[in-house]
């Protein structure tokens, strides 16, 4: 190990997120340049910086690159089966609404398998925040084609292109009575992590779309260097809080819009159930 | 050096310093860091890691206006920055 | 002792719950055993339905009826469907508006739908039934049948429902008294 | 009195008990999803729980019900799904889930007609090897079989207490016929019922191991924010809970996964022997077929025939050694059951060839009837 700063030569360096990763199982499966780290490290921090209990806060993924988040907080996590983080997490919260629970996990989970799962958890406004990492294809199986990979990419399942559209993540979240609907990059860190916090501590039903790079699965197969990608997200996307989510389409020959589009009150899973149900 | 915006002060805040701190054997050499360092003082090392990649190193350590920037873009956790007169705990 | 009784109708008409309150008054309230098994078509309102009550004082192994002690017929395919499994000891109840029997057998007749619509409730026929079934076969004790109607029926309509009961059991003891008077060499109407 | 033991004598069908056994048991979640036969279980959860402080959820498929249990389990609640055969089919992928992170549940299968859509109103029990070996992998499992209302709401308890016990979801494998009949079922004082809870750990949360095995190979289980951050994963893992992808790993966990029911066999297989002492006949059977046998065996015995019955209320893991002990001194077993050979496969490789194995089988749809199971008795005798 080495330290630039030869006032700082300690012996032990210690990362300001150490106490929040299972460091023995450090450096994680995902690739070099892959985005997902950047978006684990930025939930992490909100978490920190959010000042929730952390012993009452609880990771829960599905299956995939992202799906691995939960093996790597240094809290109680959950990696469950393909698709059904959101409906274990719904038990964990229903059964402990004591509980912050937020869901880490990709696109291919949250809404190819998982797509069902997600806008039922939506409709009846579960408190939970999803952060799904969207790289636009299957990273951990290879490369194959998503819900959203864009129209004409190529996969592995797809060599001559993707005949199919992609969904609008934030779109679908709005229409299924998501309370919170945002999307980010991976470069734009900071308002990520802003964003983030506020999804937890806000009550209901918090959706955060994460651009991020797959430059292995992905990248490679529709000539996009890592660093390409990330100027994309640079040059490419404009930030425009409560913009239409119909206008949220992802089309990087345009530019992508990002920003937190809805943030409304409604009454969550637990306080309807409570009203309704609980009359003795 | 691309900057994203200039504040308008940009000539009259005071800038804080810092100290950058890489774990070499956690990085798997993105150079993200080195990328978007807004003060572009940080270059991939000629050393190899257990892994195999080349670390970043900070070739003008003494301009690190401890912004943080690498430590929230870094996927691995593998840097990070403290204010120069902090010690490394 | 084991009395197997079947109640047919269609659905809609209560027979499952005719059924049920027979069995809960012999299992609850009589301290006997009791079993159901029912039988019934997708369709909600209208399909063939049929419940299987055996009462016994000894534990029930096999919950089927093939050869009935009782059939209690609402509906005229319930009455052709178990036709054929009626033995000269069967006691065989139908509501004489809905239900026409097929040979010279002898049996037990009320117009249960009748006089359920008389008192303003189409849907009290079961209740009424019961109270005839009550009168006629004693299956089960009138003080346990009559409790066991007033806790299953909703609250509101607790009232009307005894008096449906009453009606049944009432029609019962007079057909009875008519087949006493009958059977003792005097010309009587028989319901 | 404990409102969620509705202490007392009932006149309730299978199903209705069932829904009552799990909340005497402590169940305080239910995450379901409506299908014939096995509805009314939901639908009297819907009406009670919330009236006991417990938490009940239709949700979108029985996929996601069966990963809502698991959830609440790990909420640190007791938890229960009820369906029928597609969806129980669709449960499978994470019951697999629940056996490899050692998640006490409940799964209730009222059995239909199947393949497919089936008989959804008419009964069978056909689920049988299902039950066993529905998801992918090589697993213990255990699964019960309750003959009557009253064994339902029994059965229901034990359910719950061998899944603590074990930190495994247990299956309890009822059917149509069963399911929907009404018999007096006897609910005893809150007080006389015993239930078990997953054992809680103890000693310095950071040397916790979510695996280790304690005394009876079984490790013990915080729930969630309980301070131990435990890592909970579907991949082959280590003691630790954190996936490890080797072949090493592999081998313990399997053997710490099998060794924890197949060690404890007395403990969780239940069967009740009628008339066994000088049976030159033994009907085997379970659920609702094994009425139909005890009739069966008392006309049979009427008759002069040595018949007798041994029922199986576990039916996973199976009664193998009780099957191999009479193996060697009866004439022959006849194995009752609405499918075409499931369990008979079982008791005809228990029996080791010792005695010949007969079945009175049926496709489903309806009961067996004494009188077949009879008839097979003169064949065979």
């Amino acid at each position: 190990m080495t330290a630039t700063s030869a006032a700082a030569a300690a012996p032990a360096l210690s990362h300001p997120l150490d106490d929040l990763i299972r460091t023995d199982r450090i450096p994680h499966i995902w690739c070099p340049g892959c985005g997902t780290g950047t978006v684990f490290s930025s939930c992490l921090t909100a978490m920190k910086s959010s000042g929730i209990d952390l012993q009452k806060t609880t990771m829960v993924s599905g299956i995939g690159c992202s799906g691995r988040g939960a093996g790597y907080v240094m809290l109680d996590s959950f990696h469950t089966t393909h698709g059904r983080a959101i409906p274990f997490a719904t038990g964990l919260k229903l059964g402990n609404p004591e509980l912050n629970v937020v869901v880490f996990s990709g696109d291919g989970d949250l809404f190819a398998i998982g797509g069902n799962h997600f806008i039922h958890a939506a409709r009846r406004n579960i408190d939970m925040t999803v952060i799904c990492v969207n790289n636009l294809t299957y990273g951990m199986t290879g490369g194959q084609v998503a819900a959203t990979t864009p129209h004409m990419a190529k996969t592995t399942t797809t060599q001559t292109g993707n005949p199919d559209s992609p969904f609008n993540l934030p779109l679908l979240a709005w229409a299924s009575g998501a309370t919170f609907v945002a999307r980010w990059t991976m470069l734009h860190t900071r308002e990520l992590t802003d964003c983030i916090q506020t999804a937890i501590l806000k009550s209901g039903f918090s959706f955060i779309e994460v651009l991020a790079p797959c430059p292995t699965n992905y990248g490679r197969r529709n000539k996009e260097k890592t660093m390409d990608t990330l100027n994309l997200y640079r040059d490419k996307t404009i930030i425009r809080n409560n913009a239409d989510p119909a206008d949220l389409d992802i089309d990087f020959q345009k530019e992508v819009i990002l920003g937190e589009f809805v943030n409304k009150e409604r009454a969550t899973c637990i306080e309807n159930y409570d009203r309704t149900c609980r009359i003795l | 050096m691309k900057y994203w915006r200039v504040p308008f002060d940009s000539d009259v805040i005071e800038i804080t310093k810092g100290n950058v701190f890489i774990i070499d054997d956690r990085c798997k050499g993105c150079g993200y860091c080195i990328e978007f360092c807004p003060r572009s003082i940080l270059a991939f090392s000629t050393r190899f890691n257990k892994k195999g990649y080349h670390p970043p190193e900070a070739l003008k350590p003494d301009e690190c206006v401890n912004c943080h920037y690498c430590e929230i873009i870094c996927p691995e956790f593998a840097i990070y920055s403290v204010e120069a007169d902090q010690q490394q705990p | 002792m084991q009395k197997k009784i079947i109640i047919t109708g269609f659905g809609g008409q209560g027979v499952i719950l005719a059924g049920r309150i027979v069995g809960k008054a012999a299992a609850i309230r009589d301290k006997l055993e009791s079993s159901l098994v029912q039988s019934y078509g997708p369709e909600s309102r209208g399909g063939a339905c049929s419940v299987q009550v055996t009462i016994a004082d000894s534990q029930i192994y096999y919950p089927y009826i093939t050869i009935p002690d009782i059939l209690v017929c609402m509906s005229q395919a319930g009455y052709d469907k178990y036709h054929d499994q009626l033995t000269e000891h069967t006691v065989l109840i139908v509501d004489q508006d809905l239900v026409t029997p097929r040979d010279n057998r002898e049996y037990f007749a009320i117009p249960a739908t009748r006089f359920a619509e008389e008192m303003g409730l189409k849907m009290m026929a079961n209740i009424i039934m019961i109270g005839f079934f009550v009168g006629i076969t004693e299956a089960v004790s009138l003080e346990s049948a009559r409790d066991t109607v007033a806790e299953s029926v909703p609250p509101k309509t607790v009232e009307t429902n005894l008096k449906a009961f009453e009606r049944g059991w009432d029609f019962a003891q007079a057909t009875l008294k008519s087949r006493r008077k009958k059977a003792a060499g005097h010309i009587g109407v028989v319901a | 009195m404990n409102p969620a033991v509705l202490t007392g004598e009932h006149y309730i069908t299978g199903d209705e008990a069932c829904a009552e056994g799990a909340l005497a048991a402590g169940c305080r979640f239910f995450g379901g999803y409506p299908i014939t036969p096995a509805t009314e279980i939901a639908e009297r959860m819907s009406a009670r729980l919330p009236q006991i402080g417990g938490t009940f959820i239709q949700m979108e498929d029985e996929i996601a019900a069966m990963a809502s249990i698991l959830g609440a389990a790990w909420s640190g609640q007791k938890s229960m799904t009820s369906t029928s055969g597609p969806g129980f089919s669709l449960m499978m992928e994470n019951i697999g889930l629940g056996v490899c992170t050692e998640t006490p549940c409940v799964v209730v299968n009222v059995q239909r007609g199947g393949p497919s859509t089936g008989l959804p109103t008419m009964g069978a029990q056909a689920d049988m090897m299902q039950a066993r070996w529905g998801s992918h992998g090589h697993y213990e499992i255990i699964a019960l079989a309750p003959s009557s209302g009253q064994e339902i709401f029994d059965q229901t308890i034990t359910a719950f207490n061998l899944s603590e016990k074990y930190r495994t979801p247990v299956l309890l494998m009822t059917d149509e016929v069963i399911g929907h009949m009404s018999e007096k079922v006897i609910i005893p004082e809150a007080d006389t019922i015993q239930t078990i809870s997953r054992p809680k750990p103890s000693g310095r949360k950071d040397r916790f191991k979510l695996y280790k095995p304690g005394k009876n190979g079984v490790a013990p289980m915080p729930a969630a924010g309980d301070g131990y951050n435990i890592h909970v994963t579907g991949l082959t893992h280590d003691e630790r809970g954190y996936p490890v992808m080797s072949v090493e790993t592999q081998a313990e966990m399997m053997e710490r996964l099998t060794r924890k029911i197949q060690d404890n066999l007395d403990d969780i297989i239940m069967t009740e022997s009628h008339m066994l002492e000088d049976a030159d006949i033994v009907l085997v059977s379970y659920g609702i077929s094994a009425r139909t046998s005890l009739a069966a065996m008392h006309q049979a015995r009427e008759m002069g025939m040595k018949v007798g019955l041994l029922r199986l209320m576990t039916i996973w893991p199976f009664a193998e050694a009780q099957i191999k002990a009479l193996a060697s001194r009866v004439k022959g077993f006849v194995t009752v059951e609405i499918n075409l050979g499931q369990i008979h496969l079982e008791v005809t490789r228990s029996a080791g060839g010792q005695a010949p194995c007969h079945l009175v089988g049926h496709a489903g749809g309806t009961v067996i009837t004494p009188e077949q199971v009879l008839a097979k008795i003169k064949e065979v005798l």
